[in-house]
């Protein structure tokens, strides 16, 4: 049904700052105000929690992966579109050991990440690549909030994390970077995820958001003055500075303007990284214990393209907002 | 009125029968001295007739009713071991025995009315010696200033039933007295009916208008705990009383005692 | 009619009074997931019982593909130990530290201070720390475990020594006994009972930490499984896992409640009456 | 030779005894942060006690480019007032529960299983559905330290009730007293000090469920802010905010014991002496 | 050997004056006992001369030496309450006193030794008549019984000085008749001194060879607390002192009192 107020909530990562500052300095407010409707932008600190607090329902959009999307609220039967593909991790997540030099010598390693997190996708698409399978390591659900300290007790070899623990980790002495996001260019993608019918009931509140989402992108991009001052203050928000802000951008593929967010979610790339994506989750059993096979969950793409349960789709990809935005239709 | 009547009355503690079969009958307004051997059953007979335990078998009256399963304002008790409250101060102890019944809300008074009630509290309080200790904690005091400070307490509400248990243990003679003093024309004046364990056989002749003894008719060498106390004595001092002498009223039947000590042995 | 205070309930209507609440609550969450399920057949946050049944019934009887265990056996097993090894060393360390700050006052000068600062320092916070010197291994849980919950029980058992009336203490010295001595007979076997009670009163406390132990580094345990689940939001595996802590704890809690009664007769004779 | 036992130190080998651990962490610590920064000079782990104050300096007197609040301020306001509520509310819930279940017989059939289950339950674990049922603002940061203290206080304080002798309560009835008038003239007073024993064995619990609930979401107080340095193990910021912390626990808990004393000078007689 | 001398001892509790330039002589193997009203000092004078509590000014000696500042086994005691130990049965409160001095790590003792001492243990614990209820709590006994385990206690450890607080209070004359055939022999084959608190005159009379007795000489009405208690009587009943008539020996001063009353008023 329509309403007037809407609730998002992020958490801090590098391609999820802009949200912050575009509600600290009131273009949340200018765009929404602009189609008449309000939109309350709440900072969740830890990340799981957030999705499920989309997931019950308590917001009607959240900051996440698509990884994540898939595995919480569209398992959970929330059918959640991704409005605004702001960028893909190209670098920011990491496998770092102390012991081995390659991803194959981490045979038989002890690994210390967050399970069923993109961390743990980068590592099976590491170890797939290499030749080598889940098999052959030992896996440690490690808390994100601990894996830099954790790093550092002397019975920790390896682990896979992501920015900005990722660039601690890498700094401590004879750390070595073994295998990074970019090597699997656009497979981790960073997105605004809404709740797919408030957005078709309200149309107003996606225009909204993708119309600041791309006013405060135009400032992040900007190498000029009032860039950098709007990354001086995304730093600080996330508890660094401009130098550790911009390193942190630098290994984040961002979709500055509202084009190249539309011609990467329309590209077949996508598809084959979704496709990769859940039969990673199927095998670690994210689509639920009781799912027959990877096709429980439709993931609708643009065009009309469905993977798996067309009947039951509970994820699309759908860049028509971003793409009113490209066309200056906002 | 308050006649208490006791028929028939065991107290057992698991396997240990410490009253056994007690029929009495207690005349309102009457003095009554309990005398026993120590372990005997006379301060639980006091907790029946209080309420706070149950006899096993057998029952209770007061003026012909069951006795109220619960303690209440109508029998006031002073404890063997000091019960007095030790959060509040010796004023604040027996003003309490006032404010429970005038403030049924918060059990406390304010203004005018506090200040009445505690010139009688203190009256009372000084009435026993402990006025330069009014404003003391209990753990103050000393065992004997506890013990009077208790009596206070049970005085205040002027109770039909007062048991005392052991009242004077912890005074010197002179205190005593001075608490007989205290506490025979309270009696007298209110007709309240006393019970009165002590082990001061001068005092329990001296104070009661009877006395009765509670005591182990039969022993069983092998299981000690296996017969309970009777009332073995009883007395009746009353000079007002039928026989108004010093005299033994219903002791126990010598035939009995005979035939429990044959059966006890055996 | 009597005083509230004096109405005592029979067996069978302690019986019936105790189930209550749980009845009531178990009505409120069957029908608020009933509701849930109404609005989203998908729902995950309350999911109902039959989904739980199913989700447990298959961690504890399926062998688990990776590994070949049964997980919700080999998650308690793993879970027990490491509470069962923080418990003891709590424990002895409690009663060690208790009874000497209780007792000797110069100790009392020099560490009570100390504990009091110590049970204050969130251990949480200082992690990093404690991985550098413990690890990441069973030791840093078990670890959490005995800071989590032995400053407490170093200050209650300590408070406890000291509510022994003097009398005591001084009629142990006229029979002779050392200070020494009259720790271990007089000041030990008085507090016994408080010790139980303490540790009961740990329990919580105890899975807490061992939970957050679990969530911030393991391979196995009751909390590693509750926050990995967690990832997708699987309530139906969460609640019953919650469930399934809950009922071990209130096992210890009423086993630890029966030991102290049965051993420590003497100190529950009130309650008796 | 006197008795160790007996041995009570004076005034000035209180303090010096109180002291001497504390030096002795302190050498410790400068010791081990001197060793590292040797092996590593960028090691964050133990920073030397220079750059720790330096960072707090920098959070205490400059305003933050953001808010343009003192953050270390702010934060500490932020925190205190949670706690403070949280406290409040659970002292109050702790008091009015302990009192009814100590007392009255037909409650203690009735709540004291259902208290001992919930005191039992991880509060960590059911989090999601904690913050649907109270929201994400300061409301569930404020019932997540009730549901983490307050069970504790409430077995606690009706254990306390219930070892009031008996013969007291018999007293305030012979006295014409009323259930409600016990509650409130015997049992009430005589718990108040335990109460506030229970409340400072609290303190620490309560910092830790603070710290966890703004750890999950809040936008400033301490628990925030050392979440939020932690990801780059900026431990010159939450190392003296965790001293920071366990200074106003210590201060807490030595106010409420002094408050305790001078409130309820009857209770504390044995000590005195 | 175990005399005790007092020289100018006071006690005070804040502003409270308790005892007031106590001055006294106990010969070695004296048994005195101490009368006086409820509240005067007696406790407090009995905590002194344990080494539980510290004279704020004055010496107290034992033959001779400073008083050693904390209580031993060559001083035994029996307190107004009753303060045996909650956790021990009976038998095992009485045994504890031979276990601490054999067993100096474990303070038990375990076989022969035990059954040894646990006989002894078990003689006294008959001779005070708790025999049925040896394996009792303490709990579980009524007030007499518990005091007389307290004296079983202290007898136990036939200590030099035995300091006793109204051990008979709680008894009835036939126990307490008992428990003096008991102390008697007792106190007369080990040559101890013993310092007992009664408020039974008869009784300080009958087992004392000194009677002395607290009071104070001067009372200010304004402030009752101001003067403390002294020793207003003392009186020498052995028929082996020098002068083996009962009389009083070296009693207050006749001057100073009439002085003091006079400062007193003023
Ligand atoms: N809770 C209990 N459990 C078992 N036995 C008990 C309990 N309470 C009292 N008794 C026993 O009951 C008997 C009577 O106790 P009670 O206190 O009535 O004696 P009493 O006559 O008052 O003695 P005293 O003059 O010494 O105070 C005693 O032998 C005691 O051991
Ligand atoms: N801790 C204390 N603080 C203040 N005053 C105290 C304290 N202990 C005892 N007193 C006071 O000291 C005085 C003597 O107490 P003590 O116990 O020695 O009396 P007592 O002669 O043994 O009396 P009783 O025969 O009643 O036992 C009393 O007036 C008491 O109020
Ligand atoms: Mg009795
Ligand atoms: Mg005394």
């Amino acid at each position: 049904e329509p309403k007037k107020e809407f609730e998002i909530a992020w958490t801090i990562y590098v391609g999820w700052m802009p949200w912050p500052y575009a509600a600290d300095s009131g273009i949340i407010k200018k765009w929404a105000d602009k189609y008449g409707i309000t939109i309350n932008v709440t900072q969740i600190n830890d990340y799981v929690e957030s999705i499920n607090q989309y997931t019950a329902g308590r917001f009607d959009g959240v900051t996440l992966t698509n990884m994540d999307a898939l595995t919480i609220p569209a398992v959970g039967g929330v059918d959640t579109t991704a409005l605004i593909v702001g960028d893909f991790s190209n670098g920011n997540d990491g496998i770092v050991s102390k012991s081995a030099k390659t991803v194959a010598e981490l045979k038989g390693e002890t690994i210390n990440l967050v399970e069923l997190s993109v961390s743990h996708y980068l590592l099976a698409r590491a170890l797939d690549e290499a030749g080598l399978s889940e098999k052959d390591v030992t896996v440690v659900n490690t808390s994100d909030a601990d894996m830099v300290a954790a790093f550092k007790a002397p019975d920790t070899t390896t682990v896979v994390t992501w920015n900005p623990l990722l660039a601690e980790v890498k700094a401590e002495p004879g750390a070595n970077a073994l295998f990074d996001s970019a090597q699997i260019p656009g497979e981790i993608i960073d997105m605004l995820a809404v709740n797919t019918q408030t957005l078709k009931d309200n149309p107003d509140f996606g225009k909204a958001l993708v119309g600041a989402w791309y006013e405060t992108m135009a400032l992040v991009v900007d190498p000029g003055e009032a860039g950098q001052k709007a990354r001086a203050a995304m730093g600080a928000l996330s508890g660094t500075d401009l130098a550790g802000f911009d390193a942190q951008l630098a290994a984040t593929k961002l979709f500055p303007v509202p084009a190249d967010a539309v011609a990467f979610v329309s590209g077949p790339d996508v598809v084959t990284t979704m496709e990769n994506v859940r039969s990673f989750s199927f095998d670690h059993g994210l689509l639920g214990e009781g799912a027959p096979s990877a096709d429980v969950v439709g993931i609708e793409f643009p065009g009309g393209k469905v993977l798996g349960d067309t009947g039951n789709v509970k994820l699309r990809f759908d860049p028509s907002y971003m793409a009113l935005a490209a066309d200056g239709k906002l | 009125m308050s006649a208490i009547r006791a028929s028939g009355i065991y107290m057992e503690y698991g396997d240990q029968i410490v009253l056994e079969d007690i029929n009495i009958e207690i005349a309102s307004g009457a003095f009554v001295s309990v005398v026993g051997p120590s372990g005997c059953g006379k301060s639980t007979f006091l907790r029946m007739v209080l309420g706070q335990e149950r006899p096993t078998r057998g029952t209770l009256t007061l003026d012909g009713d069951p006795l109220p399963g619960e303690p209440g304002p109508d029998r006031g008790v002073v404890f063997q071991r000091y019960s007095v409250f030790p959060h509040l101060t010796v004023a604040q102890n027996v003003l309490a025995a006032y404010e429970f019944d005038a403030s049924p809300l918060l059990g406390k008074l304010f203004g005018a009315r506090r200040r009445a009630a505690m010139d009688k509290a203190m009256h009372l309080v000084e009435s026993v010696g402990l006025g330069p200790h009014a404003q003391k904690y209990p753990s103050a005091l000393s065992g004997g200033q506890q013990q009077r400070l208790a009596i206070a307490q049970a005085l205040a509400k002027e109770p039909k039933v007062l048991l005392l248990d052991e009242p004077f243990g912890a005074l010197d003679p002179g205190t005593r007295a001075q608490m007989h003093a205290l506490l025979k024309p309270l009696w007298r004046e209110h007709g309240m009916t006393v019970i009165m364990v002590t082990h001061d056989l001068k005092e329990a002749f001296s104070l009661g208008t009877r006395v009765i003894a509670f005591d182990k008719t039969r022993i069983d060498p092998q299981a000690p705990g296996r017969y309970g106390a009777r009332i073995t004595y009883d007395l009746d001092l009353d000079p007002r009383s039928p026989v108004p002498v010093l005299g033994f009223s219903r002791p126990l039947d010598p035939v009995t005692i005979a035939q429990e000590k044959a059966r006890s042995v055996a | 009619m009597r005083r509230a205070m004096n109405i005592v309930p029979g067996r069978s209507a302690r019986l019936v009074l105790a189930v209550l609440p749980f009845l009531l609550i178990a009505f409120l969450y069957v029908s608020a997931s009933a509701e849930r399920r109404v609005a989203n057949p998908n729902d995950k946050l309350l999911p109902p019982v039959s989904e739980m049944v199913a989700s447990v019934t298959r961690l504890a009887s399926e062998p688990d593909k990776r590994s070949g265990d049964l997980l919700f056996w080999s998650d308690t097993a793993a879970s027990l130990t490491r509470l069962g090894t923080g418990f003891a060393v709590s424990a002895a360390l409690g009663l060690a530290f208790g009874l000497v700050i209780g007792m000797l006052p110069m100790v009392t000068a020099g560490l009570a201070p100390l504990v009091a600062v110590l049970s204050m320092i969130p251990p949480m916070a200082i992690l990093p720390v404690l991985f550098i010197v413990f690890g990441l291994g069973e030791l840093s849980k078990v670890v959490l475990i005995v800071i989590g919950i032995t400053p407490f029980l170093i200050r209650d058992l300590a408070m406890t020594v000291g509510t022994i009336p003097r009398e005591q203490m001084i009629k142990a010295q006229t029979l002779g006994a050392s200070t020494w001595q009259t720790m271990l007979r007089v000041a030990l076997p008085q507090t016994m009972p408080r010790l139980l009670e303490a540790l009961r009163l740990s329990i919580g406390p105890a899975f807490l930490f061992l939970i957050s132990a679990e969530a911030i580094a393991a391979e196995n345990g009751l909390g590693y499984r509750i926050f990995l689940v967690r990832r997708y939001l699987a309530m139906d595996t969460i609640l019953p896992y919650v469930a399934w802590i809950t009922l071990l704890a209130y096992v210890f809690d009423f086993a630890l409640a029966k030991i102290a009664r049965a051993g420590f007769p003497w100190a529950y004779v009130q309650e008796a009456r």
